[in-house]
């Protein structure tokens, strides 16, 4: 009984512990899964992110492009497209691209009510 | 807490009802037939000191279902006993009787995949809504989802 | 009054999740009770079946929030037994101490939900600020908060560096005086001691009789705790012990709780003191030989089972998850009945009750003690007309 | 008192306007305190009063089946059975309204809430409502006893029971609180169980039957019943502050009379304040308990300690008689 009064004495003369949300903000780690984004010139078309993507929110979409990896020029036949709020921030498409250009952001994603919306 | 069970002392307890053997350092394995099960159980419960039924795995294997028994206790062998069922005629007697926990996975088992077991107290739906369709049972491996057969729930609107 | 059915759920302030008592009191005394849990049900072991090995891990993790690496690493590990895959050490101390962090936590919220069970809302309110750290660590090492997506098949996604081991090291010895209060506060907490006493008392027989499982498990003496019974991972290279208790009530619970929790804080200690150089991982290889299963783990509530079959291809022919909370279920019906109504959120809690993993249900058996006259039949049959008339009083 | 000056007492100040002001800001200074206490933010200043307003704007349901009048008189009643028990409670000097026995009438009153909530918990028709309804009957018949023993001990002392005079007593004799302190404690106990807070909110138990007789209010039945609540916690901690802690009289003679009142309506307001963070520390410390435990407690605890504090004061009165 006497902890819990001690405790209780002892917040009442700190301050509240509580963010207060729009005002002040958590600060995200290093390493966050946040927002899911896809840096276009360096992919290049492989497909491997759709493939281990366990939401299936990544899909490939036809798109020749020309592009530059390591100093050659090659032409990707597909691109990947996202199905934004279908991401379940699992991480996996980013650690299975070869050509790191799928990444997650440090940075809080929105939300929104229709999973299949493409974000781009 | 005490060592593990040896492969022999399992034998003499079992062998009568099939064949023991030991597939993991401390997993023994007893196969046998639905008849049998029950006094494999019993068996394994007094002379084993097995007093804890981990679960009742049970799957299609395409022609049979399956069913495994794990039980464990102080000596913290696994033994497993698994029968198989013709999938024409999935019923087998309940062991509910004596493994009250079995009474749970027993509904379970019966609402996924459709096996009977005859004797239970109080064989009900347990995992699937209570609008599911009689008669489908999903984790047998030739059912396949239609859209078409209402499957329980709300419908969206204007659908 | 006469016997009332009292409706708890599926939505009720008590209950995190869905589900559905039916309970049949006498005045405040409880004489019978029907469960209904099947309001989540989603299919996953039929979804498990059609993925391959990479992409069934983030999907099992989803069984459960609160015990997600426990899924993802009982899976993990027993694939990597039917593979027969070395990983290396460093991997399985970085497991540890994740499957260590999610059990403070979730034993933490548990505590809290506990407190906030019997109108104790201060103890709630401090012991989830106190999770926020775990909950931090936990987001610096692997990036999410939940469903950490830490394990894969053939090691670990995601390595330590030196400098957030001393960080996360800075920050125990706080969290640790705090769980000291803890302990001090349910001991001598007298209005939390009324309501945690004596209630759902379950002997060492019942305890074993009615297969419960985990702390609840624990509480009433039986010494099984897989993480030493069936060792994986880093378990059998750390010093700790099994905390049991005698008193087979919601306070033994508790006490156990607790107790793991100061267990809990000296594994990870240790392992990330102890944290060996090397790899994280292995490249596992695409498909597993033909081959069967049991892989246990002890989850936070637990002991919890997968029962894996492979067939030679990427994918699992089938998985037979077996939670700890559908082991716990029967216990509950069985110490609820003669109980007073206010005490039933206090039991159903005391075991920690994942409903969404579980989402499998259980009506109260005939072996509930009866009571007076009136055979179990009888009072359902009672119970039943009651409802049909509209439940009055 | 002049009629108009009356009117002014009884409507504006210190009387309902007033009265309503301050509830609402005890019961803001009730949730910020246990606010802190848990370390969190609290409520803005305003928030009981915009609760208040957006309840009263809401829809009114009515249960199927349920006895609409009656449903909607019992809040009614209670608010105005609470309001009347206010204007006996001293504030800057004695009520105008005092007369010989108006502390037997405020406990009346003050039981009446619990009353009209146990019969809009039955009348509703619902399960939960009714469980908490008998609830908290259940509770009334445990702490009602010794709550009533506590506070008739003062006016046994004092020799007088109008609250007002039992107030001017003490500003003679000392207060109560110092005098009686087994009655004090019985008394701030019994207001705690009263007003239905932990670890007495038993009736409105959340985690096992929702909120009790609360369920099936809707929009101004349950603003007026909150309401109620809180003019019973300004009326309650007035009583406790005059009956054991000397109401709004000091201990000595202040010459201007206006300087007095305002000096005793201040001591209202601190008296009544320190009752309330004691309330408010009660809430924090402590978890809800089973009404069998409760009455445990009432029946083997409470009711001796007071029995023993009446016989305490009988032995006291016997002894100054005496000499």
């Amino acid at each position: 009984m006497s902890g819990v009064l001690l405790e209780m004495l002892e917040n009442l003369c700190s301050k509240p512990f509580t963010i207060l949300y729009p005002k002040e903000k958590v600060p995200i780690p290093k390493g966050f899964r946040g927002k899911i984004a896809i840096i276009d010139e360096k992919c290049i078309g492989c497909s491997r992110c759709a493939k281990v993507c366990p939401a299936e929110c990544i899909t490939m979409v036809p798109d020749e492009t020309e592009i530059e990896v390591k100093g050659k020029k090659i032409v990707r036949k597909k691109r990947p497209v996202l199905k934004f709020f279908r991401c379940i921030r699992c991480g996996l498409c980013e650690q299975y691209c070869p050509s790191e250009a799928i990444v997650m952001r440090c940075q809080l994603s929105e939300c929104g009510p229709d999973k299949e919306v493409v974000v781009q | 807490m005490t060592g593990l069970l040896g492969l022999e002392e399992v034998k003499s307890a079992l062998e009568r009802f099939g064949t023991v053997e030991q597939v993991r350092f401390n997993r023994i394995k007893l196969a046998t037939t639905p008849e049998k099960v029950h006094e494999a159980l019993f068996r394994a419960q007094t002379l084993l000191a097995c007093d804890h039924l981990i679960q009742i795995s049970a799957l299609d294997n395409g022609q049979n279902f399956e069913l495994i028994y794990h039980l464990t206790g102080p000596h913290r062998t696994v033994i497993s006993i698994a029968i198989a069922l013709p999938r024409d005629r999935p019923e087998m007697p309940t062991t509910s009787d004596i493994l009250p926990p079995a009474g749970i996975y027993e509904r379970q088992i019966y609402d996924l995949l459709g096996i009977v077991f005859t004797g239970h107290p109080n064989l009900k739906r347990i995992i699937l809504s209570e609008d599911w369709p009689e008669n489908e049972f999903p984790l047998r491996k030739d059912w396949k989802p239609r859209p078409r057969i209402p499957s329980g729930g709300t419908r969206e609107e204007g659908k | 009054m006469p016997e009332v059915i009292l409706p708890i759920g599926p939505q009720h302030p008590a209950l995190k999740e869905p589900v559905n008592f039916r309970v049949i009191v006498d005045g405040e005394t409880i004489v019978g009770l029907e469960l209904d849990v099947s309001y989540t049900h989603r299919g996953i072991e039929k979804a498990a079946e059609q993925r391959d090995f990479i992409r069934v891990v983030p999907l099992l993790e989803r069984v459960c929030g609160i015990c997600s690496h426990a899924h993802a690493q009982a899976f993990c590990t027993g694939i990597e037994e039917i593979m027969q895959l070395e990983v290396p050490p460093r991997a399985q101390y970085l497991r540890t101490i994740v499957a260590e962090l999610e059990r403070m936590h979730s034993h933490i919220l548990w505590l809290g939900v506990a407190a906030h069970v019997v109108g104790f809302n201060t103890l709630f309110m401090w012991t989830w600020r106190d999770r926020e750290t775990t909950q931090d660590i936990l987001e610096e090492m692997t990036g999410n908060r939940m469903n950490y997506g830490m394990n894969e098949v053939g090691g670990v996604r995601r390595d330590l560096s030196p400098g957030q081991i001393r960080s996360i090291l800075s920050r125990l010895p706080k969290l640790e005086e705090q769980i000291g209060k803890y302990v001090e506060m349910v001991k001598g907490e007298e209005t939390m001691l009324l309501r945690f006493r004596g209630i759902g008392k379950l002997s060492k027989a019942e305890a074993l009789r009615y297969g419960t499982v985990g702390p609840t498990a624990r509480a009433s003496g039986v010494d099984y705790d897989v993480r030493r019974d069936d060792p994986s991972i880093a378990y059998p290279e750390v010093p700790w012990k099994v905390v049991t208790d005698t008193n087979g009530d919601v306070y033994g619970r508790t006490l156990v709780r607790i107790g793991e929790l100061q267990e809990s804080l000296g594994i990870i200690r240790y392992c990330l003191e102890h944290l060996p150089e090397g790899q994280i991982y292995v490249p596992a290889p695409k498909v597993a030989p033909k081959a069967e299963i049991l892989s246990r783990y002890e989850a936070p509530r637990g002991e919890l089972a997968h029962f894996i079959r492979t067939n030679g291809t990427d994918k699992v022919d089938r998985i037979d998850i077996r939670t700890p909370t559908l082991a716990n279920w029967t216990s509950v019906t069985v110490s609820l009945v003669n109980q007073n109504i206010a005490d039933i959120p206090v039991i159903v809690a005391a075991i920690d009750p994942c409903l969404s993993c579980t989402s499998r249900i259980t009506i109260l058996s005939e072996r509930g003690r009866r009571r007076g006259e009136m055979s179990w039949a009888q009072l359902v049959d009672h119970g039943q007309r009651f409802y049909r008339e509209g439940g009055r009083s | 008192m002049e009629p108009l000056l009356l009117g002014i007492y009884i409507l504006l100040f210190p009387g309902f306007l007033f009265l309503f002001a301050y509830a609402f800001l005890l019961q803001y200074l009730d949730r910020k305190i246990a606010a802190r206490m848990q370390q969190r933010v609290g409520p803005p200043l305003l928030q009981p009063f915009a609760d208040f307003i957006k309840m009263l704007g809401k829809e009114v349901i009515d249960p199927a089946g349920v006895d609409r009048k009656a449903f909607d008189a019992a809040p009614v009643v209670a608010l105005a059975a609470a309001m009347t028990a206010y204007l006996y409670i001293p504030i800057v000097g004695g009520s105008p309204f005092a007369f010989q026995g108006d502390l037997v009438l405020v406990l009346y009153l003050l039981t009446l809430p619990t009353i009209a909530l146990f019969l809009l918990g039955w009348l509703s028709r619902n399960v939960f409502s009714s469980v908490g309804g008998v609830r908290a009957v259940t509770m009334l018949f445990i702490y009602e006893v010794p709550f009533f023993l506590a506070l008739l001990m003062p006016a046994l002392m004092a020799g007088s029971w109008s609250i007002s005079e039992i107030a001017l007593w003490q500003q003679e004799h000392g207060w109560f609180a110092l005098l009686q302190p087994i009655g004090f404690v019985v008394g701030l106990i019994g207001l705690q169980a009263k007003l239905e807070r932990q670890p007495f909110d038993i009736p409105e138990a959340e985690t096992e039957i929702v909120a009790g007789p609360w369920t099936e209010l809707t929009g101004r039945r349950l603003a007026l019943m909150h309401l109620t609540m809180q003019v019973m916690l300004v009326a309650g901690s007035g009583l406790i502050a005059a009956l054991f802690l000397g109401g709004p009289l000091l201990p000595w003679n202040i010459s201007p009379a206006w300087l007095a009142t305002i000096a005793g309506f201040l001591m209202f307001l601190g008296k009544t304040l320190v009752i309330l963070v004691i309330l408010a520390s009660l809430k924090v410390a402590t978890g809800r308990i089973r009404i069998d435990q409760l009455n445990d407690i009432g029946w083997k605890y409470l009711a001796s300690a007071t029995i023993l504090q009446v016989g305490i004061v009988l032995l006291m009165d016997y002894i100054r008689v005496g000499t």
